[in-house]
Protein backbone atom coordinates (compact mmCIF):
# COMPACT_ATOMS: atom_id res chain seq x y z
CA UNK A 1 0.00 0.00 0.00
CA UNK A 2 1.22 3.53 -0.95
CA UNK A 3 -0.01 6.52 0.20
CA UNK A 4 0.31 10.00 -1.79
CA UNK A 5 -1.43 12.95 -2.31
CA UNK A 6 -4.20 14.15 -5.00
CA UNK A 7 -5.33 17.27 -6.36
CA UNK A 8 -8.39 17.81 -8.37
CA UNK A 9 -9.01 20.75 -10.48
CA UNK A 10 -11.81 21.51 -13.09
CA UNK A 11 -14.45 18.85 -13.81
CA UNK A 12 -12.73 16.81 -11.59
CA UNK A 13 -12.54 18.57 -8.71
CA UNK A 14 -16.13 19.41 -9.31
CA UNK A 15 -16.89 15.11 -9.73
CA UNK A 16 -14.60 14.59 -6.58
CA UNK A 17 -16.62 17.36 -4.48
CA UNK A 18 -12.89 18.93 -3.19
CA UNK A 19 -9.52 20.52 -4.49
CA UNK A 20 -6.84 17.61 -2.77
CA UNK A 21 -6.65 14.83 -0.71
CA UNK A 22 -4.38 12.20 0.44
CA UNK A 23 -5.03 8.36 0.51
CA UNK A 24 -3.35 5.17 1.04
CA UNK A 25 -4.29 2.31 -2.30
CA UNK A 26 -3.42 -0.58 -3.14
CA UNK A 27 -3.20 1.14 -6.95
CA UNK A 28 0.34 -0.04 -8.37
CA UNK A 29 0.22 2.54 -10.76
CA UNK A 30 -1.63 5.88 -11.38
CA UNK A 31 -3.11 4.47 -14.53
CA UNK A 32 -4.65 1.82 -11.63
CA UNK A 33 -5.42 4.54 -9.10
CA UNK A 34 -7.10 6.55 -11.72
CA UNK A 35 -9.34 3.90 -12.34
CA UNK A 36 -10.18 2.83 -8.84
CA UNK A 37 -11.07 6.27 -8.47
CA UNK A 38 -13.86 6.95 -11.47
CA UNK A 39 -15.57 3.68 -9.94
CA UNK A 40 -15.31 5.38 -6.62
CA UNK A 41 -16.74 9.14 -7.59
CA UNK A 42 -17.93 8.38 -10.74
CA UNK A 43 -15.78 10.22 -13.07
CA UNK A 44 -17.23 10.46 -16.27
CA UNK A 45 -13.45 11.34 -18.34
CA UNK A 46 -12.06 8.07 -19.96
CA UNK A 47 -8.40 7.74 -19.13
CA UNK A 48 -7.62 8.03 -22.85
CA UNK A 49 -8.91 11.52 -22.30
CA UNK A 50 -6.73 12.56 -19.10
CA UNK A 51 -3.28 12.84 -18.65
CA UNK A 52 -1.46 12.60 -14.96
CA UNK A 53 1.29 14.48 -13.74
CA UNK A 54 3.58 13.38 -10.74
CA UNK A 55 5.16 15.61 -8.07
CA UNK A 56 5.09 18.60 -10.81
CA UNK A 57 5.67 16.68 -13.78
CA UNK A 58 3.66 15.19 -16.74
CA UNK A 59 4.19 11.02 -16.04
CA UNK A 60 3.30 8.13 -18.17
CA UNK A 61 0.06 6.42 -16.42
CA UNK A 62 1.83 3.10 -16.26
CA UNK A 63 4.92 5.17 -13.52
CA UNK A 64 4.87 3.33 -10.35
CA UNK A 65 3.08 5.00 -7.36
CA UNK A 66 5.30 5.39 -4.67
CA UNK A 67 4.42 7.00 -0.69
CA UNK A 68 4.61 10.84 -0.82
CA UNK A 69 3.76 11.21 -4.65
CA UNK A 70 2.11 14.29 -5.51
CA UNK A 71 -0.46 13.23 -8.10
CA UNK A 72 -2.88 15.57 -10.56
CA UNK A 73 -5.35 13.97 -12.75
CA UNK A 74 -5.29 16.60 -15.71
CA UNK A 75 -8.40 16.67 -17.88
CA UNK A 76 -8.45 18.16 -21.38
CA UNK A 77 -6.96 21.70 -21.66
CA UNK A 78 -8.82 24.59 -22.55
CA UNK A 79 -6.57 27.61 -22.06
CA UNK A 80 -6.54 30.80 -24.40
CA UNK B 1 11.47 35.18 -22.14
CA UNK B 2 8.26 34.14 -19.85
CA UNK B 3 4.73 32.55 -19.57
CA UNK B 4 2.80 33.23 -16.19
CA UNK B 5 -0.33 32.95 -14.93
CA UNK B 6 -2.24 35.59 -13.26
CA UNK B 7 -5.44 35.68 -11.12
CA UNK B 8 -5.39 39.96 -11.38
CA UNK B 9 -6.54 41.55 -14.60
CA UNK B 10 -4.16 41.78 -17.56
CA UNK B 11 -2.66 45.02 -18.83
CA UNK B 12 -1.49 44.81 -22.04
CA UNK B 13 0.11 48.03 -22.26
CA UNK B 14 1.99 47.55 -19.63
CA UNK B 15 2.66 43.98 -20.59
CA UNK B 16 3.85 45.08 -24.55
CA UNK B 17 5.83 47.80 -22.53
CA UNK B 18 8.54 45.17 -21.18
CA UNK B 19 9.23 43.82 -24.14
CA UNK B 20 10.74 47.63 -25.86
CA UNK B 21 13.55 46.69 -27.81
CA UNK B 22 15.55 49.55 -29.86
CA UNK B 23 16.74 46.38 -31.98
CA UNK B 24 12.83 45.56 -32.68
CA UNK B 25 11.69 46.58 -35.61
CA UNK B 26 8.79 44.21 -35.28
CA UNK B 27 5.80 43.69 -32.23
CA UNK B 28 3.01 41.55 -33.30
CA UNK B 29 0.32 40.72 -29.82
CA UNK B 30 -2.44 38.13 -29.92
CA UNK B 31 -5.03 38.58 -26.95
CA UNK B 32 -7.77 36.29 -26.83
CA UNK B 33 -10.95 37.76 -25.32
CA UNK B 34 -13.95 36.18 -23.28
CA UNK B 35 -16.84 36.89 -26.41
CA UNK B 36 -20.39 36.68 -25.91
CA UNK B 37 -21.09 33.64 -27.94
CA UNK B 38 -19.63 29.76 -28.61
CA UNK B 39 -21.29 27.48 -30.87
CA UNK B 40 -23.93 29.21 -31.06
CA UNK B 41 -24.66 29.59 -27.38
CA UNK B 42 -24.85 32.82 -25.90
CA UNK B 43 -22.07 33.27 -23.04
CA UNK B 44 -22.40 34.96 -19.96
CA UNK B 45 -18.99 34.91 -18.15
CA UNK B 46 -15.89 32.58 -18.29
CA UNK B 47 -13.89 30.48 -15.55
CA UNK B 48 -10.55 29.77 -15.92
CA UNK B 49 -8.55 27.51 -13.77
CA UNK B 50 -4.84 26.38 -13.47
CA UNK B 51 -2.66 23.60 -12.10
CA UNK B 52 -0.49 26.96 -11.87
CA UNK B 53 2.97 25.48 -11.08
CA UNK B 54 3.03 22.75 -14.55
CA UNK B 55 1.76 25.65 -16.26
CA UNK B 56 4.12 27.75 -15.73
CA UNK B 57 6.44 25.01 -16.45
CA UNK B 58 5.19 24.24 -19.71
CA UNK B 59 4.21 27.50 -20.56
CA UNK B 60 8.33 28.62 -20.06
CA UNK B 61 9.09 25.48 -22.59
CA UNK B 62 6.90 26.68 -24.95
CA UNK B 63 8.35 30.00 -24.98
CA UNK B 64 11.35 28.39 -25.02
CA UNK B 65 10.93 26.75 -28.16
CA UNK B 66 9.76 29.11 -29.96
CA UNK B 67 12.97 31.06 -29.12
CA UNK B 68 14.89 28.42 -30.32
CA UNK B 69 12.71 28.01 -33.54
CA UNK B 70 12.11 31.42 -34.51
CA UNK B 71 14.70 34.67 -34.73
CA UNK B 72 13.36 37.24 -32.24
CA UNK B 73 14.41 38.94 -29.20
CA UNK B 74 11.65 38.62 -26.92
CA UNK B 75 8.31 36.78 -26.09
CA UNK B 76 6.17 36.61 -23.16
CA UNK B 77 2.67 35.20 -22.23
CA UNK B 78 0.27 35.73 -19.05
CA UNK B 79 -2.57 34.03 -19.04
CA UNK B 80 -5.77 34.83 -16.69
CA UNK B 81 -7.45 32.34 -13.84
CA UNK B 82 -10.68 33.15 -12.37
CA UNK B 83 -14.09 34.18 -13.17
CA UNK B 84 -13.64 36.92 -16.06
CA UNK B 85 -16.70 39.15 -17.73
CA UNK B 86 -17.60 39.20 -21.54
CA UNK B 87 -14.00 41.40 -23.25
CA UNK B 88 -12.14 40.74 -20.51
CA UNK B 89 -8.45 39.47 -21.81
CA UNK B 90 -7.87 35.96 -20.97
CA UNK B 91 -4.71 35.43 -22.40
CA UNK B 92 -2.15 37.95 -23.76
CA UNK B 93 1.17 37.03 -25.86
CA UNK B 94 3.71 39.20 -26.93
CA UNK B 95 6.91 39.10 -29.51
CA UNK B 96 9.96 41.18 -30.67
CA UNK B 97 11.74 40.48 -33.95
CA UNK B 98 13.80 42.31 -36.24
CA UNK B 99 11.90 41.73 -38.92
CA UNK B 100 8.34 40.53 -38.79
CA UNK B 101 7.61 37.34 -40.17
CA UNK B 102 9.51 35.75 -37.08
CA UNK B 103 7.24 37.82 -34.91
CA UNK B 104 4.31 36.55 -35.97
CA UNK B 105 5.27 32.60 -36.63
CA UNK B 106 6.62 32.85 -33.22
CA UNK B 107 3.39 34.52 -31.55
CA UNK B 108 1.19 32.06 -33.54
CA UNK B 109 3.02 29.32 -32.15
CA UNK B 110 2.80 29.85 -28.66
CA UNK B 111 -0.53 30.81 -28.84
CA UNK B 112 -1.32 27.31 -30.28
CA UNK B 113 1.08 25.43 -28.17
CA UNK B 114 -0.50 27.19 -25.49
CA UNK B 115 -4.22 26.27 -25.93
CA UNK B 116 -3.31 22.70 -26.55
CA UNK B 117 -0.44 21.90 -23.94
CA UNK B 118 -0.83 24.02 -21.31
CA UNK B 119 -3.06 22.75 -18.21
CA UNK B 120 -5.66 25.36 -17.75
CA UNK B 121 -9.35 24.69 -18.09
CA UNK B 122 -12.46 26.71 -19.01
CA UNK B 123 -15.84 26.96 -17.62
CA UNK B 124 -18.63 28.49 -19.80
CA UNK B 125 -21.91 30.00 -18.11
CA UNK B 126 -24.39 30.51 -20.61
CA UNK B 127 -27.29 33.04 -20.91
CA UNK B 128 -29.59 30.12 -20.18
CA UNK B 129 -27.85 29.38 -16.68
CA UNK B 130 -26.05 26.18 -18.08
CA UNK B 131 -22.73 25.70 -17.59
CA UNK B 132 -20.07 23.39 -19.04
CA UNK B 133 -15.96 22.63 -18.71
CA UNK B 134 -14.80 23.06 -22.67
CA UNK B 135 -13.48 20.11 -23.71
CA UNK B 136 -14.95 17.52 -21.16
CA UNK B 137 -17.97 16.68 -22.67
CA UNK B 138 -18.21 12.77 -22.90
CA UNK B 139 -21.14 9.91 -23.10
CA UNK B 140 -21.45 10.19 -19.56
CA UNK B 141 -24.15 12.35 -17.42
CA UNK B 142 -21.96 15.43 -17.36
CA UNK B 143 -22.11 15.05 -21.12
CA UNK B 144 -25.63 17.26 -21.09
CA UNK B 145 -23.83 20.66 -19.66
CA UNK B 146 -21.48 21.37 -22.99
CA UNK B 147 -23.37 19.61 -25.19
CA UNK B 148 -24.66 21.90 -28.64
CA UNK B 149 -28.14 22.16 -28.77
CA UNK B 150 -29.90 21.06 -31.90
CA UNK B 151 -30.21 24.02 -34.24
CA UNK B 152 -33.16 26.36 -33.50
CA UNK B 153 -36.64 25.74 -35.43
CA UNK C 1 -12.12 49.01 -41.38
CA UNK C 2 -9.86 51.73 -41.53
CA UNK C 3 -6.64 52.62 -43.11
CA UNK C 4 -4.79 56.31 -41.99
CA UNK C 5 -1.84 58.47 -42.48
CA UNK C 6 -0.98 60.34 -39.50
CA UNK C 7 1.75 62.93 -38.82
CA UNK C 8 0.97 62.86 -34.98
CA UNK C 9 2.32 59.80 -32.32
CA UNK C 10 0.56 56.78 -32.32
CA UNK C 11 -0.87 55.33 -29.46
CA UNK C 12 -1.33 51.79 -29.50
CA UNK C 13 -4.04 51.58 -26.42
CA UNK C 14 -6.16 54.05 -27.79
CA UNK C 15 -6.17 52.44 -31.36
CA UNK C 16 -6.49 49.07 -29.64
CA UNK C 17 -9.46 49.93 -28.03
CA UNK C 18 -11.72 51.79 -31.02
CA UNK C 19 -11.39 47.84 -32.27
CA UNK C 20 -12.79 46.33 -29.10
CA UNK C 21 -16.27 44.47 -29.77
CA UNK C 22 -17.89 41.94 -27.56
CA UNK C 23 -18.18 39.29 -30.75
CA UNK C 24 -14.07 39.13 -30.74
CA UNK C 25 -12.50 36.27 -29.49
CA UNK C 26 -9.03 37.06 -31.07
CA UNK C 27 -7.21 40.35 -31.49
CA UNK C 28 -4.16 40.77 -33.36
CA UNK C 29 -1.33 43.36 -33.78
CA UNK C 30 1.40 44.29 -35.29
CA UNK C 31 3.96 47.44 -34.83
CA UNK C 32 6.48 48.52 -36.69
CA UNK C 33 8.99 50.47 -34.96
CA UNK C 34 12.58 52.50 -35.89
CA UNK C 35 15.12 50.04 -34.93
CA UNK C 36 18.67 51.07 -34.59
CA UNK C 37 19.81 49.06 -37.69
CA UNK C 38 19.49 48.18 -40.98
CA UNK C 39 21.69 45.98 -42.79
CA UNK C 40 24.64 46.49 -40.91
CA UNK C 41 24.28 50.30 -40.37
CA UNK C 42 23.64 52.16 -37.29
CA UNK C 43 20.43 54.33 -37.89
CA UNK C 44 19.79 57.07 -35.95
CA UNK C 45 16.30 58.00 -36.73
CA UNK C 46 13.70 57.59 -39.76
CA UNK C 47 12.06 60.45 -42.24
CA UNK C 48 8.42 58.76 -43.45
CA UNK C 49 7.19 60.99 -45.91
CA UNK C 50 3.45 59.76 -47.82
CA UNK C 51 1.32 60.91 -50.68
CA UNK C 52 -1.53 60.63 -48.02
CA UNK C 53 -4.24 60.77 -50.69
CA UNK C 54 -3.39 58.29 -52.68
CA UNK C 55 -2.20 56.03 -49.57
CA UNK C 56 -5.07 56.38 -47.31
CA UNK C 57 -7.42 55.05 -50.46
CA UNK C 58 -4.78 52.16 -51.76
CA UNK C 59 -4.13 51.51 -47.39
CA UNK C 60 -8.72 51.21 -47.71
CA UNK C 61 -8.48 49.18 -50.21
CA UNK C 62 -5.98 46.69 -48.61
CA UNK C 63 -8.37 46.56 -45.26
CA UNK C 64 -10.88 46.05 -47.44
CA UNK C 65 -9.42 42.99 -49.36
CA UNK C 66 -8.49 41.12 -45.86
CA UNK C 67 -11.95 41.56 -44.81
CA UNK C 68 -13.31 40.30 -48.01
CA UNK C 69 -10.52 37.42 -47.75
CA UNK C 70 -10.61 36.56 -44.22
CA UNK C 71 -13.56 36.23 -41.90
CA UNK C 72 -13.14 39.12 -39.65
CA UNK C 73 -14.53 41.25 -37.21
CA UNK C 74 -12.53 45.02 -37.36
CA UNK C 75 -9.50 46.06 -38.88
CA UNK C 76 -7.65 49.30 -38.89
CA UNK C 77 -3.57 50.38 -40.08
CA UNK C 78 -2.33 53.95 -39.21
CA UNK C 79 1.17 54.99 -40.75
CA UNK C 80 3.23 57.46 -39.42
CA UNK C 81 4.60 60.20 -41.46
CA UNK C 82 7.75 62.59 -40.24
CA UNK C 83 10.92 62.41 -38.62
CA UNK C 84 10.99 59.07 -36.22
CA UNK C 85 13.35 58.51 -33.14
CA UNK C 86 14.88 54.92 -32.68
CA UNK C 87 11.98 53.51 -31.20
CA UNK C 88 9.48 55.38 -32.28
CA UNK C 89 5.88 53.91 -33.78
CA UNK C 90 5.49 54.23 -37.51
CA UNK C 91 3.00 51.56 -38.12
CA UNK C 92 0.35 50.03 -36.35
CA UNK C 93 -2.28 46.95 -37.60
CA UNK C 94 -5.36 45.68 -35.48
CA UNK C 95 -7.04 42.96 -36.67
CA UNK C 96 -10.56 41.54 -34.63
CA UNK C 97 -11.78 37.76 -35.45
CA UNK C 98 -14.35 35.31 -33.26
CA UNK C 99 -10.91 32.73 -34.37
CA UNK C 100 -7.53 33.67 -33.84
CA UNK C 101 -6.98 32.13 -37.26
CA UNK C 102 -8.66 34.90 -39.44
CA UNK C 103 -6.92 37.69 -36.86
CA UNK C 104 -3.66 35.94 -37.60
CA UNK C 105 -4.28 35.84 -41.19
CA UNK C 106 -5.51 39.12 -42.24
CA UNK C 107 -3.13 41.14 -39.79
CA UNK C 108 0.15 40.00 -41.64
CA UNK C 109 -1.53 40.36 -45.19
CA UNK C 110 -2.57 44.27 -44.10
CA UNK C 111 0.99 44.54 -42.99
CA UNK C 112 2.59 42.97 -46.37
CA UNK C 113 0.12 44.61 -48.47
CA UNK C 114 1.05 48.14 -46.79
CA UNK C 115 4.62 47.63 -47.19
CA UNK C 116 4.42 46.65 -51.26
CA UNK C 117 1.90 49.13 -52.45
CA UNK C 118 0.97 52.27 -50.34
CA UNK C 119 3.01 55.34 -51.63
CA UNK C 120 4.74 55.64 -48.46
CA UNK C 121 9.00 56.47 -48.49
CA UNK C 122 11.10 55.92 -45.86
CA UNK C 123 14.33 57.38 -45.44
CA UNK C 124 17.29 56.34 -43.21
CA UNK C 125 19.48 58.54 -41.12
CA UNK C 126 22.67 56.85 -40.14
CA UNK C 127 24.88 57.07 -37.29
CA UNK C 128 27.94 58.02 -39.97
CA UNK C 129 25.97 61.03 -41.36
CA UNK C 130 25.24 59.34 -44.17
CA UNK C 131 21.54 59.03 -44.96
CA UNK C 132 19.18 57.29 -48.08
CA UNK C 133 16.14 56.73 -49.14
CA UNK C 134 15.11 52.92 -48.84
CA UNK C 135 14.63 50.85 -51.95
CA UNK C 136 15.75 53.57 -54.11
CA UNK C 137 19.21 52.65 -54.37
CA UNK C 138 20.56 52.45 -58.30
CA UNK C 139 23.16 52.47 -60.81
CA UNK C 140 23.43 56.29 -60.45
CA UNK C 141 25.11 58.57 -57.98
CA UNK C 142 22.51 58.28 -55.55
CA UNK C 143 23.44 54.80 -55.05
CA UNK C 144 26.23 55.89 -53.15
CA UNK C 145 24.44 57.19 -50.15
CA UNK C 146 22.34 53.85 -49.72
CA UNK C 147 24.93 51.27 -50.08
CA UNK C 148 25.87 49.07 -47.76
CA UNK C 149 29.60 49.48 -46.53
CA UNK C 150 32.15 46.47 -47.68
CA UNK C 151 32.21 44.44 -44.63
CA UNK C 152 34.31 45.36 -41.68
CA UNK C 153 38.16 44.94 -41.79
CA UNK D 1 1.00 70.85 -75.91
CA UNK D 2 -0.92 70.18 -72.53
CA UNK D 3 -0.26 72.11 -69.36
CA UNK D 4 0.05 69.56 -66.12
CA UNK D 5 0.80 69.83 -62.37
CA UNK D 6 3.23 67.62 -61.30
CA UNK D 7 4.17 66.89 -56.83
CA UNK D 8 7.07 65.50 -56.21
CA UNK D 9 7.59 62.71 -52.97
CA UNK D 10 10.81 61.47 -51.18
CA UNK D 11 13.94 60.88 -53.29
CA UNK D 12 12.39 62.52 -56.45
CA UNK D 13 11.25 65.79 -54.61
CA UNK D 14 14.97 66.00 -53.62
CA UNK D 15 16.43 65.51 -57.01
CA UNK D 16 14.07 68.25 -58.69
CA UNK D 17 14.44 70.22 -55.80
CA UNK D 18 11.33 70.92 -55.31
CA UNK D 19 7.67 70.26 -54.11
CA UNK D 20 5.56 70.82 -56.60
CA UNK D 21 5.37 72.56 -60.33
CA UNK D 22 3.21 72.84 -63.33
CA UNK D 23 4.47 72.97 -66.51
CA UNK D 24 3.65 72.96 -70.26
CA UNK D 25 4.87 69.81 -72.29
CA UNK D 26 5.13 68.25 -75.62
CA UNK D 27 5.14 64.92 -74.19
CA UNK D 28 1.74 62.97 -75.63
CA UNK D 29 1.84 60.64 -72.22
CA UNK D 30 3.20 59.74 -68.82
CA UNK D 31 6.34 58.34 -69.40
CA UNK D 32 7.30 60.50 -72.35
CA UNK D 33 7.06 63.03 -69.43
CA UNK D 34 8.72 61.41 -67.23
CA UNK D 35 11.41 60.41 -69.96
CA UNK D 36 11.66 64.58 -70.45
CA UNK D 37 12.36 65.66 -66.96
CA UNK D 38 14.44 62.70 -66.10
CA UNK D 39 16.64 64.03 -68.59
CA UNK D 40 16.39 67.30 -67.59
CA UNK D 41 16.58 67.07 -64.17
CA UNK D 42 18.93 64.12 -63.63
CA UNK D 43 16.62 61.53 -62.14
CA UNK D 44 18.79 58.47 -61.01
CA UNK D 45 15.18 55.92 -61.07
CA UNK D 46 14.80 54.08 -64.16
CA UNK D 47 11.35 54.71 -65.36
CA UNK D 48 11.16 50.27 -64.95
CA UNK D 49 11.41 51.40 -60.47
CA UNK D 50 8.86 54.50 -60.71
CA UNK D 51 4.92 54.42 -61.01
CA UNK D 52 2.76 57.28 -61.98
CA UNK D 53 -0.54 58.25 -60.47
CA UNK D 54 -2.88 60.82 -62.44
CA UNK D 55 -5.42 62.54 -60.72
CA UNK D 56 -5.37 60.59 -57.55
CA UNK D 57 -5.15 57.14 -58.94
CA UNK D 58 -2.53 54.74 -60.19
CA UNK D 59 -2.63 54.79 -64.12
CA UNK D 60 -0.28 52.93 -67.06
CA UNK D 61 2.86 55.02 -68.57
CA UNK D 62 0.97 54.96 -71.70
CA UNK D 63 -1.89 57.19 -70.73
CA UNK D 64 -2.27 59.86 -72.74
CA UNK D 65 -1.74 63.62 -70.79
CA UNK D 66 -4.53 66.04 -70.72
CA UNK D 67 -4.75 69.66 -69.57
CA UNK D 68 -5.06 70.09 -66.02
CA UNK D 69 -4.28 66.82 -65.20
CA UNK D 70 -2.47 66.30 -61.87
CA UNK D 71 0.92 63.74 -61.97
CA UNK D 72 2.43 61.79 -59.26
CA UNK D 73 5.61 60.14 -59.77
CA UNK D 74 5.77 57.17 -57.76
CA UNK D 75 9.61 56.18 -56.40
CA UNK D 76 9.56 52.16 -55.21
CA UNK D 77 7.88 52.43 -51.96
CA UNK D 78 9.00 51.63 -48.02
CA UNK D 79 6.13 52.14 -45.68
CA UNK D 80 6.08 50.08 -42.12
Amino acid sequence: MTTVTLHYFALLREQRGRSSESLTTGAATAGELYDELARRHGFTLPVTHVRVAINGEFAAWDTTLRTGDELVFIPPVAGG
Amino acid sequence: MTFRISPEPLDPAALAGQLLDLRAGAYVEFQGRVRNHNEGRAVNALEYEAYAALAEKEGARIVAEAAARFPILGAACVHRVGRLELGELAVWVGVTSAHRAAAFEACRAIIDETKARVPIWKKEHYADGASGWINCATAGPAAAATATPPAAH
